[in-house]
């Protein structure tokens, strides 16, 4: 059955409604899943409009490639972790560039065979090439670093910054040459390159930050999309660029807020790198620097009578794979009559609603889960405060020390609960490599620890003891 | 020109619908987009399929094309994993 | 059907936009919409610069032009006036 | 100077763009004013646009139209009192409609004359202006109910509906008839029974609901623009027509929840009228019903110490013209240390965002004024609470009575505060005609009187009396 191509334009502008009600979706995680079933039926539609159209006549590789693909990516999909998420979307987005690439250079071999090319057109696709090329190096960069195939380190090195600008001044170079008089030659230099700038550009930059770079690349690969949408003259691919383009960038300076900073350092700074690994001796260097450390019976001694807990987690709750633990020791304060609450800071971990993920894949109800704005002001009436594997996002010097690094940066009011157990397995810092000045309060106390053997003891403590 | 209004006024769209994301969905939403932007395939699918399409091009669409639909299907089913577990209060 | 994807395109983006107004500015919003709402004056000044417009169209085309201005000016200054008593706390 | 087609549409695209700028200003009043001045250069930039096109070739009747629009629109906007802004708005409305009804015959005439007509275009000719002329006769209606030339009672008549939908149908079929034979009768009987069709259908309904209708009528004005840019392919005029086409709606959508009736309910109800005019012995009236009666000495004396008094002022305020009284009894209780604050319900009043203007008008910081959900929780710690010609968005009854007309309403939690004072001239009911709980609760006490007269009477208790 073969469509009308004004038939394809309403199907295609029903698609984009489609898609935006997926994203709208995402406003309560009660829609959101109908939100997801949205783009699905508006990917089908879009696909089914394309097959119908006149323009594809040739089945045979589509069907091949569309059969693969779907192969690898169920079993991609089924089998990854939730903490290898942030990998998982470094690739995705690589897969994305590279076929934004593959189908500029595609699309300019059947143009340059039935010679319909034009100066708008070459440039058009210049530009789609390049955006391409850098988003699929970076996001292999990316993917590398956060699966620890390559340093998380910052590779940074002497002229990166002025190697970076001759890259890309030469690729505009290349590319205008080629919009003018249809270089081969010019379009391959041109593409290589920005493979090459891909590459320089991410390099570089601490494997911490790598979250602020994905979405960053998640942006640059909806506006590839957009430029291959000008390309073809298609209205869907434009929209859906936008909308993508904008989700990346958004993210990215949702990230930057709450951490601070501007993206300009993050692309720039070379700032944080995976420390990890224990301090010899924890428990010795925090009496050395007047910090108190507490055992499991303490906690559990100011928290089975509480009437009310707040649990902070972070990053060390992912790295420990701590949160189904902590679902039981939640659970057994609940029983208690104790209420319960999780505070999540908007960049707790190492990806925007990383401990959302975490706490509901270990069956923790979300309407137990609060954003630090409405937490904040329930701290001073906390009996307990439990900071689970959270460090950074906790440290009042932001509010309080001009000088420090992290200063300005929203944190949660932990300070104010009436008793704080911060659960951690040395006096190492967090990602920001900052002394948290909570430790020396009165009221706080360490729990030294990986964070899941700890919420196990914690859950043990509250089921055997019975005090 | 029609192209620029489609694109200024979807610059619009992504700004407010965005910002309406819950935080506590910020992950699936980076899913999420991962698998719309598989709409590329779209791309994919004119330059593979044309009639006249060189060897080299239908190659080239050939990996476009399964490359998008990993971004398709791997997105959208990873997306689905992670939104059944949020779960409410029951 | 360009103008059917800017068309909803533009609904997608009044929904937000108005939702996104202030209660307390609601009145000043059913002038200033007033006001943007004499863009109709567009069509008017069509109708009636034609060169080869009748006389017919030329006052039908100098009415519209006319009640459109009415809103056009009355609707912004009627806006300005408003908004300019709203003040925060000196 | 003439610019090209491209040029027009880009500055179109400017010009639309400046527009969604000026009403997301409007987020807040602080950008506010700057959003208008956004709306003022976009409005510029396309008349500019459109002046400057290869289309427009003859000038004498725009100038003239301009001028004259001009001067005629300054003069409203610089006299029209606040009070009267619904009456400006159902007139400017009625203009937007009649000015979509001349382009698009307008359109007609000039595209009949060139030979270039077709049926499509004809078909948005028609709906345009069958839109046109019903906002136009709908926003005359609705202007002479509000400016009291026509009586606001509904003017209910047997077989209305079925006139209505009889109207219609013939509307549709010389429109169809129109579209397939250009018949100028055809035309005209259509144009003629639009007019019509808007007097009957506003006709019926209530003075008092007018605002909804207002708001209605405002999306169809945006709706004929819409039509009218689909016939001129135009789109900034599209564009255009969905904001406020939306902007209506949503309002509409706004009242109608709040006030917990359907739109249905509004346009087909007959509901509601001003009732005014005050009852002959309120007093005895009220203690009949088991009311207790207070004199202005009674209110001062609680309030002059108290530590937070809440004023909520109502649709009695506005007639009353007592804001800016009621300014100065504010500031003479913040000087004596007593923390003031307003509470607006989303319908107090007639319209929209009435009581903000108003209070605005008097220049009370908009800092001091906060909406119902903001205020609600305040309730519980307010020594007083003062109701100022407002009754129905305070009644209990809304929350407690399931057979009330106003169950499910949303309300102002007045009945909380420790004591509670009503500024009301009788026992007469509010718009929605029932009694109010509120008034019977052990700490309520009414005034009578005038709300302007009270308000004054509270001030010079305070300046003078100096207890
Ligand atoms: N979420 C995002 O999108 C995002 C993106 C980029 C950057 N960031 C940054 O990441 C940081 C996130 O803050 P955060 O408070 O969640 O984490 P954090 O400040 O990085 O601190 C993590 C804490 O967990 C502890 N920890 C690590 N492994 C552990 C284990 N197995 N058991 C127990 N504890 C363990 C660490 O201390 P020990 O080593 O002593 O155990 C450390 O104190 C912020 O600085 C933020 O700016 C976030
Ligand atoms: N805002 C909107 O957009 C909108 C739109 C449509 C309908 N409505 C409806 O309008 C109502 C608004 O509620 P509301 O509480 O503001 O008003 P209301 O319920 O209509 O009550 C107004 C009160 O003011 C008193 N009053 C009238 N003139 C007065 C004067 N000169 N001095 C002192 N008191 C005077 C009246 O009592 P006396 O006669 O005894 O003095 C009456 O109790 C709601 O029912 C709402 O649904 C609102």
């Amino acid at each position: 059955m073969q469509i009308s191509a004004n038939t394809q334009a309403l199907v295609y502008l029903v698609s984009a409604i489609l898609f935006i009600f997926a994203l709208k979706g995402l406003t309560h995680p009660s829609t959101a899943r109908r939100g997801n079933y949205y783009g699905m039926a508006g990917m089908a539609l879009a696909i089914i409009a394309t097959l119908s159209g006149a323009e594809v006549q040739s089945y045979g590789f589509i069907i091949a490639g569309v059969a693969a693909g779907a192969l690898i990516g169920a079993v991609l999909a089924s089998r990854v972790q939730m903490t290898a998420m942030p990998q998982l979307v470094a690739a995705l987005h690589s897969f994305v560039g590279m076929a934004a690439v593959l189908v500029a250079i595609g699309t300019y071999v059947n143009r340059a065979a039935a010679g319909t090319l034009n100066p708008v057109l070459m440039t058009e696709l210049a530009v789609g090439i390049v955006i391409g090329a850098i988003t699929f190096s970076g996001s292999v960069i990316a993917f590398g670093k956060l699966q620890g195939l390559i340093s998380g380190k910052p590779v940074v090195f002497k002229g990166q910054h002025t190697l970076n600008a001759v890259l890309g001044v030469v690729i505009i170079a290349f590319g205008t040459h080629f919009g003018m008089t249809e270089s081969v030659f010019s379009l391959t230099m041109m593409t290589l390159l920005a493979f090459v700038l891909g590459f320089t550009l991410i390099i570089p930059i601490g494997g911490a930050d790598m979250p602020v770079i994905i979405s960053m690349l998640n942006s640059y690969s909806g506006w590839a999309a957009a430029a291959t949408g000008f390309t073809l003259q298609n209205n869907l691919l434009i929209i859906v660029g936008a909308l993508v383009g904008f989700s990346g960038a958004i993210l990215s300076f949702i990230m930057c807020k709450a951490m601070n900073r501007s993206i300009i350092n993050v692309v720039f700074g070379g700032f944080g790198s995976d420390s990890g690994g224990g301090e010899s001796s924890a428990a010795a260097a925090a009496l050395e620097k007047g910090v108190r450390a507490a055992s499991v019976e303490d906690a559990i001694y100011w928290m089975e009578d509480a009437s009310k807990v707040i649990i902070i987690p972070g990053y060390g709750m992912a790295v420990a794979q701590a949160q189904h633990a902590l679902k039981e020791f939640m659970e057994l304060l609940i029983e208690r009559g104790v209420e319960v609450k999780f505070a999540i800071h908007p960049v707790a971990g190492r990806m925007p609603g990383h401990m959302n993920v975490l706490l509901a894949e270990a069956d923790i109800p979300y309407d137990h889960v609060l954003e630090m704005d409405e937490i904040n002001p329930e701290f001073p009436t906390a009996d307990v405060a439990l900071v689970v594997g959270a460090n950074d996002v906790t440290n009042p010097a932001a509010k309080t020390d001009k000088s420090s690094p992290i200063y300005g940066m929203p944190i949660l009011d932990v300070s104010k609960a009436k008793q704080i157990y911060v659960i951690k397995r040395s006096m190492n810092p967090g990602y920001a490599g900052v002394d948290n000045l909570l430790y020396y309060q009165d009221n706080c106390s360490l729990i030294f620890g990986d964070a899941k053997a700890v919420c196990e003891g914690l859950a043990g403590a509250l089921k055997g003891g019975g005090h | 020109m029609v192209a620029l209004y489609v694109f200024v006024l979807a610059c619009f769209i992504g700004y407010y619908v965005i910002w309406g994301v819950t935080p506590s969905l910020h992950t699936p939403l980076v899913a999420l987009t991962n698998a719309i932007s598989g709409i590329i395939i779209v791309g994919a699918l004119l330059v593979t399929g044309l009639e006249e399409a060189s060897t080299t091009a239908e190659i080239m669409g050939f990996f476009a094309v399964l490359l998008a639909s990993i971004n398709v299907f791997g997105g959208f089913l990873v997306t689905n994993r992670m939104l059944a577990m949020f779960k409410k209060k029951k």
